[in-house]
């Protein structure tokens, strides 16, 4: 296909946002219209990617090439594979939802909000099909400006603090990964990641680059114990906010590992594969329990998308205990596509509960679950979509929840029997928390007055958690849409990594290190 | 045939969606004549394949129905295994399912969630068939959440009532350790088989009997007894077994049809029915039996210990369901897998049946459900009375009622095994015939006899229940009675040939099927042991301590205070539960929070970081000290060092 | 010792007193004049490098224009000269010891073992017919021409600047002002004011 | 006859010395300039010398244009000074503090 | 010895510039007080031709003229060339502010355009006199330039400080070319690099010449240990000033740096990048912490300026053509957001009220959307964050030190720069999240609006396109 598809994606978003600002410069009475139509006209040709992908081949799809910044043979390279064009159709899709999410509720600088939404999807898009290092790079750090202004300016009381530490926390991840890149620039001649999946590393060399891959991805997934900015910024976020952060931005770390980390150091991937998997099962446990003694909702559902991102960068990571164990990698594959699957999914099901404690706090003004109770009395739709998302986060058969953590486990349970037994905690920490909460927010006798004036959700909210309602039953009952697609790239990035770049004698030596 | 099989799951289905999205707009009748009828269809269904299993020879049905997903070369299907079990549970819950369809219309005639109950006992009835019905382990995995999901709905049904939500909360979480379990179980079949299909997994299965797996480095333990134990330990949470038990009883707080039919009849039974589907599993792993043999026998005897002390008419009916479920548990550890689905069924029937009766009483009694405020109400209401007498009867095991064939089989079977445990086993078996003899017949005499205790303007508005209530409990009255005679195909004719496999070695059935001449004989044959006179005895027990000398009953909880309290606090195991785990997680997650995160990586590491970094920044910053001659200095020294640095150390000191 | 050297070592001797007294001594005024008498010794010396044009020019320029503009501002100033020199012995350690030390570190690399006579020859003295300043102003104009040109900017710039921070017009004086004379349209001056006649009484 | 490391090291006591007095004067910014000027001077020493011992007349050149703009900076140095006195009435050095940090 | 004509011809910038520094300074001393934008227009008018002219010189060959005291190289245009351009800017920046104050005198302009000559000098100086000259014609005229606003009692301090530390300066820069002089037996840049090579066993005094050069250098920089003046005088200098002293000088201290260090002792080469590197990681630590407490935006600008000078110094110690072209990269980069945040001061200041506090930038999105955009976008860049061009400027300059193996370097760099982050986000943070001061509207002139506007979208602008000046900087130095 000769139509620059990906482009599109990329820059009508933010052409978009850019009119918008210039029309609420210019004083136009209702900028909002607009921005659904961006939002939904993106989402439409997102589909086109979907409908057009051939999923027999592992090679790039949709590509364009340009030369872009000579000097440092930097190219305008896009192209999507099959881990990552699920992920745009996400972001695409999430977005209308986040535009419509704040369709009432934001009343200041409607159009700078909605404006920084729509750039931001545009550089999401521009993240997951970049193919060059340094276009990745720089969608990869502009995507912050926006979150951290959608942050600052329409965010909580402590939004300053949240948003200052997010960006901090990200950046400093982020500049690490720029070194790495710059050195594998310096050992391939050019930025191409598809060069730097075929660039013959030393084992030092690969260490040190997965580290500093480690840093950056590590805090965007984000893994323990580089977490902490997440549930702070959640909590100070306004809706859409949080809905992005959780659907998206956390996703591109467990992006970042399958597209960097995994196939170009795949024997540094190898020797700390133990500190990964180690850091997830510490999210998925640590994590759950803290998730528990949680307060504030908000602040809880940031606690358990972490808890949620540690099912992804444990999948992807089991390869090599496989491959150590049975000397194959049987099993990876259903691992590293429980962990893409789990990606998408966290996405509509942290993303619909996000929007779950929007639709409260819009009305309450508190995100306290002590302050609520009984709310299935007054709005019993919205508690039945609450209930749903909530059974769906804990990992509920049949919702999209499910899917990833249970490939995930099966995997791991192949590797090795105590990351199973560890991850799937989760069954109870996932559950305790999830319903713990619906206990104390929905159900129950009408706990103040606060909660007996409250009004069930109108036509938009209705909307917005219906069609992610639907996208999460949908996924749960028949993943196999979802899953089809990731084969064959998954395939060629498991033969990919299960190649040592290392000469032979020293990669049969790590082999042996590696247990 | 596949439609009529996609038809059984799915005419319930379509009744739960049309109550559960459209209640309003197709009104009450209109809810319940949806879902009615989605259940009738699927049970007559459900006869039509039993009648063709029974009489017509029609094979085994293995097949999918849609490809959940592929992944890494493994299919994840939805499919049917329709053989003999199947065809006996579909029917059993289909029609238990039915009669609780009906009978709620008359017990919660007056609910404001109407519509939404009716939806959700529909969508019960749908997932408990997947459960069943299913052919690979997702699909099962799948029922199994799903029952225990409309469990939990159904339990907290009246949510504004705190202890119904704290129940479902509990039941959930408590039913997730199980999963927990389960889902190992299942990891473990996928690590070893590579498949989630049943055939695939059951004709591979013999081939790994040797096989080891080294859970601790250096101790190699048998891969199948690991996954057979694991796979357990999800039954153990579904059907309620020591100590996963503690759900059962709070999760009363749902709706008395609820009670009925999930938390008797069906629902608790899928572990039962699970290890049974399993048994080619099973059989491979002695271990794993004598595991499942004790805490069967744990579970029989002491929960029926605690029905002796309850007060509430329908926990009296919960304990006695654990206690059963520990019979059948029992049952399944002895490898008689028949005789396990055999007391499955009868007790479906006529805990049900019981289940509904007491339901009808507290109808009556204007939801007041504790039995020491009931007494005398056969004059009031006949019909529930002989009905729950003879669901009573059916449940101590009385000679010619179903649960007599069922539970004296398994009582049979554990005698006669030779797996670790099983003389345990017998033990409790036996003494739990006494028990449960003694708590049934208590409950009875405190609910139909004696004098009247309720108050005036209750008694006043005593009265038998609507036909819709009544109607049910004589139509599971009737199985409660008959279904006993089916004891001849289905534990020793062959209607489980080729669909539950038993070891030779551990066949008890068939060598109590040796001396078996038919249900008279089977009587017979029972009244040489000690379990009939044991029932006789409990009965005799009670009406002496309830109905001739109330006293004692007052006496002996005195006399033996520290059993009694140990009794009424249910072991304390809820405590000890609410305080270890509840307790213990909620401390351990608020000292990781405070501690781990907000202490030491937030504070210290994150804002400390940056704290020194200002505070650096604030110390520094008067370097600058706004002195021409300090700045000079500063250019000077640099230049010192520059010059001491370069021109002499590196240079080797102007060599 | 011949004369040579002990000129040298005189004068040498004189400009490090003379140099010492400037960063010593209380009043600006003495420390100006013994900047003049550094001066001057320098120039001496610059005399035996046979760089007799640079030694008259360092008289001229120094002693007679720059010195007198230090002086000049000294005493256009009046600085109160006792409170000025607190804090100089308590900071005379600390300074002397850093210029000891630069000093020392100076003089390990330019000692003789570097620059001395063994190092660097002595060249031999030019003739009587030798004229510095030809020398110099034979490449000043040619070779040189360009930062020549530069210098005199400097100069220009030297002006400006003195101009544009020093001069400030004083509210009372009165000055005549080129530009608003060169402007001036007659209009300003005269004021044509058309008057009824009066009536003749 | 004198060598080139005497004249040299004669700057490098006058350098020291200007240090010094740039160091220790803390409270007459003229003695800062003269300071500076001494400075200079050393460094035109070490230009007239290296020229002399070079035979090569470029460092006299350069000497001669340190001299001009020794001569413009005074003139920017005190004009700067007397704005300075101006405004402040002083120039104590210990006075020019009014930014720090 | 005859000069030819045709020798001039490469100095036809230097002479445009002079000529017409004069014509201003001799018109302007003829036009009244309400006609002074003349001078304005006229100072204008030279740069932009001045700018034509010397990037009409960018393919021209490398030519020594006047005895080698002038060297015309690409290098040479191309700074020169952005140099006019950064001036251009920051005369426009200057003007509603001189207005503002009464002190809108011709001679500001004129010692402007006399700095941007001396800039010229060093940029284009082939001798080490020449070097020394431009340097003081570029400091003489920026002591006066910090002096310009007579009146305030913390300019004069500001210059008398820089104008003590500069004399300083330079006397310890002319004593390090004495002693290379007395080293090398010559004042021309190839013929030093020449005699150099040829005598190996002077290597201990090259060094010591070389610590001094360096010093000098570094002072001009504004690099620690010698940085201190550039807190203060940025701090006291009028703000048009300090936009001034803090842009287009950084671009001539670049290709000082590359006249003497690179192309004179080139040799030395292993000795100077081990000083530099000193001082880079010394000045990104303490420009960026220092930074942190600050809560005058001038002075934060100072701090981060040194820091960025740190950075800059990163890409001369990699020694290679595409570390020079980065740290020229980040030389001319640096410059453009250098005005565009003094600018921002500017536009925020009126009458009477400094805006030098970062709290008066409190609530700016409230204000004025669009120019609390072009400060965001002008943040970003200083922090590096993409799309803007100090990401590029980074980038550029941590490839070329990764590339000559001193990865430890490029990672002290990126870690200081995410300290750095913190005080630029504070101002984006006062902007946006904060409520403003004063409800007070914007009103700034047009040309105000459109020079931070233009100078905005050029940081962004470059940041998508780089490409083409990137470009540039490595032919140039190729």
């Amino acid at each position: 296909m000769d139509f620059p598809l990906l482009s599109v994606l990329i820059w009508l978003p933010i052409l978009g946002g850019v009119i918008l600002l210039v029309m609420e410069a210019l004083g136009f009475p209702d900028i909002r219209p607009t921005a659904l139509i961006v939002a939904l006209a993106t989402f439409l040709i997102s589909i086109l990617l979907y409908t057009h992908f051939d999923t027999t081949t592992a090679t790039m799809q949709f590509q364009e090439l340009a030369p872009w910044i000579g000097a440092f043979n930097v190219n305008y390279h896009l192209g999507v594979d099959g881990i990552s064009m699920p992920l745009i159709i996400l972001t695409t899709f999430t977005t209308v939802l986040v535009v419509l999410a704040g369709w009432e509720v934001i009343k200041n600088k409607i159009g700078q909000y909605m404006a920084a939404f729509l750039i931001m999807e545009g550089l999401m898009n521009g993240v997951f099909a970049a193919l060059d290092a340094v276009l990745f790079y720089v969608f990869w750090e502009a995507m912050l400006v926006p979150m951290f202004l959608i942050i600052g300016i329409w965010g909580g009381p402590r939004r300053v603090y949240a948003t200052i530490k997010f960006f901090l926390y990200t950046f400093l991840g982020s500049v690490f990964m720029l070194v790495a890149l710059i050195y594998m620039h310096l050992q391939s001649g050019a930025f191409g990641i598809l060069d730097f999946h075929r660039l013959p590393l030393g084992m030092t060399e690969q260490i040190l680059i997965f580290l500093a891959f480690l840093m950056a991805f590590a805090v965007k997934v984000p893994m323990w114990p580089v977490h902490t900015w997440l549930p702070d910024a959640h909590v100070e976020a306004p809706t859409g906010g949080s809905v992005i952060l959780a659907a998206i931005m956390l996703k591109i770390g467990g992006y970042g590992f399958l597209r960097f980390s995994l196939p170009i150091t795949p024997d540094a991937s190898h020797a700390l594969d133990w500190l990964i998997i180690l850091m997830s099962l510490v999210a998925v446990v640590y994590i759950g329990f803290v998730a528990l003694v949680q307060e504030d909702m908000k602040k809880l559902i940031a606690y358990s998308s972490i808890a949620h991102m540690g099912f992804v960068t444990l999948g992807i990571f089991l390869v090599f205990t496989l491959l150590d164990k049975t000397g194959s990698t049987q099993g990876a594959a259903l691992g590293m596509e429980g962990g893409m699957v789990q990606m998408i999914s966290h996405g509509f099901i942290s993303g619909a509960l996000f929007i779950c404690v929007g639709v409260l706090y819009d009305r309450l003004h508190s995100r306290q679950i002590s302050d609520y109770g009984g709310v299935v009395n007054t709005m019993p739709v919205f508690a039945a979509f609450m209930v749903l998302f909530a059974l769906a986060n804990s990992g509920l058969p049949g919702t999209s929840g499910f899917v990833g953590e249970f490939m995930v486990i099966l995997a791991s349970f192949k590797a090795n029997f105590w990351f199973a037994l560890l991850a799937a905690t989760t069954l109870i920490l996932g559950a305790a928390y999830s319903l713990w909460l619906v206990k104390r927010v929905v159900f129950g006798e009408i706990a103040n007055d606060g909660v007996r004036q409250l009004e069930d959700i109108n036509k938009r909210e209705f909307t917005i958690l219906a069609s992610l309602a639907a996208v999460v039953l949908l996924f749960g009952l028949w993943p196999a849409p979802l899953v089809e697609v990731m084969h064959a790239s998954v395939d060629n990035l498991l033969v990919h990594v299960s190649a040592s770049k290392l000469p032979h004698e020293a990669g049969l030596a790590l082999l042996g290190a590696g247990n | 045939m596949e439609n009529v099989y996609l038809a059984i799951p799915l005419a319930p289905l379509f009744g739960a969606i049309v109550a559960g999205l459209f209640g309003r707009q197709i009104g009450r009748a209109g809810a319940h004549t949806v879902t009615i009828l989605g259940v009738a269809v699927s049970f007559v269904l459900s006869l039509m394949v039993l009648k063709q299993f029974a009489f017509d020879g029609a094979q085994t049905y293995n097949a999918s129905v849609y490809t959940w997903m592929i992944s890494d070369g493994v299919r994840f299907e939805i499919g049917f295994l329709v053989d003999k079990l199947t065809a006996l549970m579909i029917t059993v819950v289909t029609f238990v399912s039915l009669m609780v369809h009906i009978y709620t219309i008359g017990y919660m005639h007056d609910d404001p969630g109407y519509q939404r109950f009716f939806s959700y006992i529909a969508l019960f009835t749908f997932s408990m068939l997947m459960l069943v019905m299913s052919n690979n382990f997702l699909q099962l995995f799948f029922g199994w959440e799903a029952v225990g999901l409309v469990s939990y709905l159904l339990i907290g049904f009246w949510y504004q009532r705190p202890t119904a939500i704290y129940a479902n909360l509990k039941a959930f979480l408590v039913n997730r350790v199980g999963d927990f379990g389960f889902l190992l179980g299942i990891g473990a079949i996928y690590m070893a088989f590579n498949s989630m299909d049943y055939a695939t997994v059951f004709a591979a299965a013999p081939a790994m009997e040797t096989a080891g797996f080294e859970i601790f480095p250096g101790a190699e333990w048998s891969l199948l007894t690991v996954i057979c134990i694991f796979l357990f330990i999800g039954a153990m949470g579904k059907s309620a077994q020591v100590p996963l038990h503690v759900w059962l009883p709070d999760s009363m707080e749902g709706p008395t049809p609820i009670s009925a039919l999930i938390h008797a009849a069906t629902m608790v039974t899928a572990g039962i029915f699970m290890v049974a589907r399993m048994s080619p599993l099973f059989e491979l792993s002695e271990t794993a039996l004598s595991f499942v043999l004790i805490i069967g026998s744990i579970t029989a005897l002491f929960m029926g210990l605690l029905g002796i002390v309850q007060n509430d008419i329908k926990r009296v009916i919960a304990y006695s369901t654990l206690s059963q479920l520990g019979y059948m548990t029992v049952a399944l550890g002895a490898s008689a897998y028949a005789a396990g689905i055999f007391h499955l069924m009868t007790h479906a029937f006529f805990k049900a049946l019981l289940f509904l009766g007491a339901g009808s009483v507290i109808i009556a009694m204007h939801h007041d459900q504790d039995i020491r405020n009931m007494g005398g109400l056969r004059k009031y209401m006949p019909i529930t009375w002989f009905t729950s007498l003879i669901g009573s009867l059916a449940l101590i095991g009385t000679p010619f009622f179903s649960g007599f064939y069922s539970k004296d089989t398994i009582i049979e079977a554990v005698h006669h095994s030779h797996i670790p445990g099983a003389g345990i086993a017998y033990w409790a078996v036996l003494i739990g015939v006494f028990i449960t003899a003694l708590y049934s017949f208590r409950m009875y005499f405190l609910v139909f006899h004696g004098k009247p205790r309720m108050d005036d303007h209750t008694r006043a508005h005593l009265k038998e229940t609507p036909w819709v209530v009544t109607v049910p409990l004589i139509l599971l009255a009737i199985p409660s009675v008959l279904s006993g005679y089916l004891i001849d195909p289905v534990v020793f004719g062959d209607w489980f040939n080729g669909v539950l496999h038993v070891d030779p070695r551990h066949d008890v059935l068939g060598e109590i099927g040796e001396h078996y001449h038919g249900p008279l004989s089977f009587v017979l044959h029972a009244l040489a042991g000690p379990a009939v006179y044991l029932a006789i005895a409990g009965v005799g027990t009670a009406w002496y301590i309830y109905m001739k000398n109330p006293d004692i009953a007052d006496r002996v909880a005195q006399r033996f205070r520290a059993v009694y309290t140990v009794l009424v606090n249910k072991y304390y195991a809820d405590d000890f539960n609410e305080v270890v785990f509840a307790g213990g997680a909620r401390g351990v997650g608020q000292l990781l929070w405070r501690i781990g995160d907000v202490l030491i990586i937030d504070g210290l590491i994150v804002n400390g970081s940056a704290r020194v970094i200002g505070w650096v920044a604030s110390v520094v910053r008067h370097v600058q000290s706004g002195y021409l001659y300090h700045y000079a200095f500063s250019m000077i020294i640099g230049l010192l060092l520059m010059l001491f640095w370069f021109v002499f150390i590196a240079q080797g000191g102007g060599a | 010792m011949d004369f040579e050297r002990f000129i040298f070592y005189f004068f040498a001797a004189v400009l490090v007193f003379a140099a010492g007294r400037v960063i010593t001594v209380r009043n600006p005024v003495h420390a100006a004049l013994h900047l003049v008498l550094a001066f001057f010794t320098c120039a001496a010396l610059w005399l035996l490098l046979e760089a007799e044009f640079l030694a008259i020019a360092l008289v001229l320029v120094y002693v007679g224009a720059v010195m007198v503009l230090f002086l000049f501002v000294v005493m256009m100033l009046d600085i109160n000269v006792s409170p000025l020199r607190e804090g100089f012995i308590r900071y005379l350690p600390v300074g002397l010891s850093v210029a000891a030390l630069i000093v020392i570190e100076m003089f390990l690399v330019v000692r003789a073992r570097n620059f001395g006579a063994d190092a660097v020859a002595i060249p031999a003295r030019h003739g009587a017919d030798y004229s510095n300043t030809r020398e110099l102003g034979s490449v000043l104009y040619t070779d040189y021409v360009y930062p020549f040109e530069i210098a005199a900017v400097i100069l220009l710039v030297a002006i400006i600047a003195a101009i544009v921070l020093t001069m400030r017009r004083r509210p009372g004086t009165k000055h005549q002002n080129p530009v608003d004379q060169v402007a001036v349209k007659s209009s300003d001056r005269v004021r044509l004011v058309k008057m009824k006649a009066e009536e003749r009484q | 006859m004198i060598a080139l490391s005497d004249y040299l090291i004669l700057g490098a006591i006058l350098f020291g010395l200007s240090v010094a007095g740039i160091f220790l004067n803390r409270k007459n910014v003229i003695i800062l300039l003269m300071a500076i000027e001494l400075m200079l001077l050393a460094v035109n020493m070490n230009f007239v010398a290296f020229s002399y011992f070079l035979g090569d007349t470029a460092g006299q050149v350069f000497v001669f244009f340190i001299l001009t703009v020794a001569a413009a900076e005074a003139a920017i140095g005190l004009a700067i000074l007397v704005v300075l006195f101006r405004n402040r009435q002083t120039i104590n050095v210990d006075d020019l503090d009014t930014m720090k940090g | 010895m005859n000069i030819a004509l045709s020798e001039f011809a490469p100095l036809s910038t230097e002479i445009f510039v002079l000529t017409m520094a004069c014509v201003i300074l001799i018109v302007d001393v003829f036009i009244s007080e309400q006609r002074r934008i003349i001078s304005y227009a006229l100072s204008l008018a030279t740069l932009l031709v001045a700018a034509l002219i010397s990037g009409s010189m960018l393919d021209n060959e490398t030519a020594v003229v006047l005895n080698g005291t002038f060297v015309s190289d690409p290098m040479a245009a191309l700074l020169k060339t952005c140099i006019f351009l950064i001036t251009i800017g920051v005369f426009m920046y200057s003007r509603s502010y001189l207005v503002a104050r009464g002190i809108f005198h011709g001679e500001y302009y004129v010692l402007g355009l006399f700095a941007v000559l001396g800039m010229m000098v060093l940029v284009s100086a082939h001798n080490l006199l020449t070097i020394y000259l431009g340097l003081e014609l570029l400091s003489l005229s920026l002591y006066a330039l910090v002096a310009f606003n007579r009146d305030s009692a913390e300019a004069s301090e500001a210059a008398m400080k820089y104008f003590v530390l500069g004399a300083l300066a330079s006397g310890m820069l002319l004593y390090g070319i004495s002693m290379l002089y007395g080293a090398t037996g010559s004042l021309d840049i190839a013929e030093v690099a020449a005699a150099l090579a040829a005598r190996g066993e002077m290597e201990m005094i090259q060094i010591f010449a070389l610590c001094f050069i360096v010093v000098g250098l570094a002072f001009k920089f504004g690099a620690v240990p010698f940085h201190m003046w550039v807190p203060d005088v940025y701090h006291g200098a009028p703000t048009p000033v300090t936009l001034f002293i803090g842009s287009a000088p950084k671009i001539a201290a670049f290709a000082m740096a590359m006249r003497l260090l690179e192309q004179a002792l080139g040799g030395l080469s292993a000795d100077w990048q081990d000083m530099l590197t000193i001082l880079a990681v010394l000045s990104l630590a303490i420009g960026n912490v220092i930074a942190i407490a600050q809560t005058n935006i001038k002075r934060m600008l100072a701090y981060s300026t040194i820091s960025h000078v740190g950075f800059l110094i990163l890409g001369l110690i990699a020694g290679t053509t595409e570390g020079y072209s980065a740290a020229m990269f980040y030389a001319i980069t640096y410059a453009l957001m250098a005005i565009g945040g003094f600018g921002m001061i500017i536009l925020l200041s009126r009458a009477g009220f400094e805006a030098d506090q970062l709290d008066d930038f409190k609530g700016l999105n409230e204000r004025s959307p669009w120019f609390a955009l072009m400060m965001l976008i002008l943040m970003f860049s200083m922090a590096g964050v993409p799309p803007t061009v100090g990401f590029y400027a980074k980038l550029s300059v941590l490839q070329a030190v990764i590339h000559v193996d001193m990865v430890w370097l490029a990672v002290v760099a990126v870690f200081f720069s995410i300290i750095g982050a913190f005080y630029y986000i504070r101002v984006i943070k006062l902007m946006y999240f904060d409520a403003p001061l004063s409800e007070e509207p914007l009103k700034p002139g047009a040309e105000l609006q459109v020079v931070v506007s233009v100078n905005g979208l050029a940081v962004l602008g470059l940041g998508i396109f780089p490409g083409a000046l990137l470009a540039l900087c490595n032919a140039v130095l190729a």
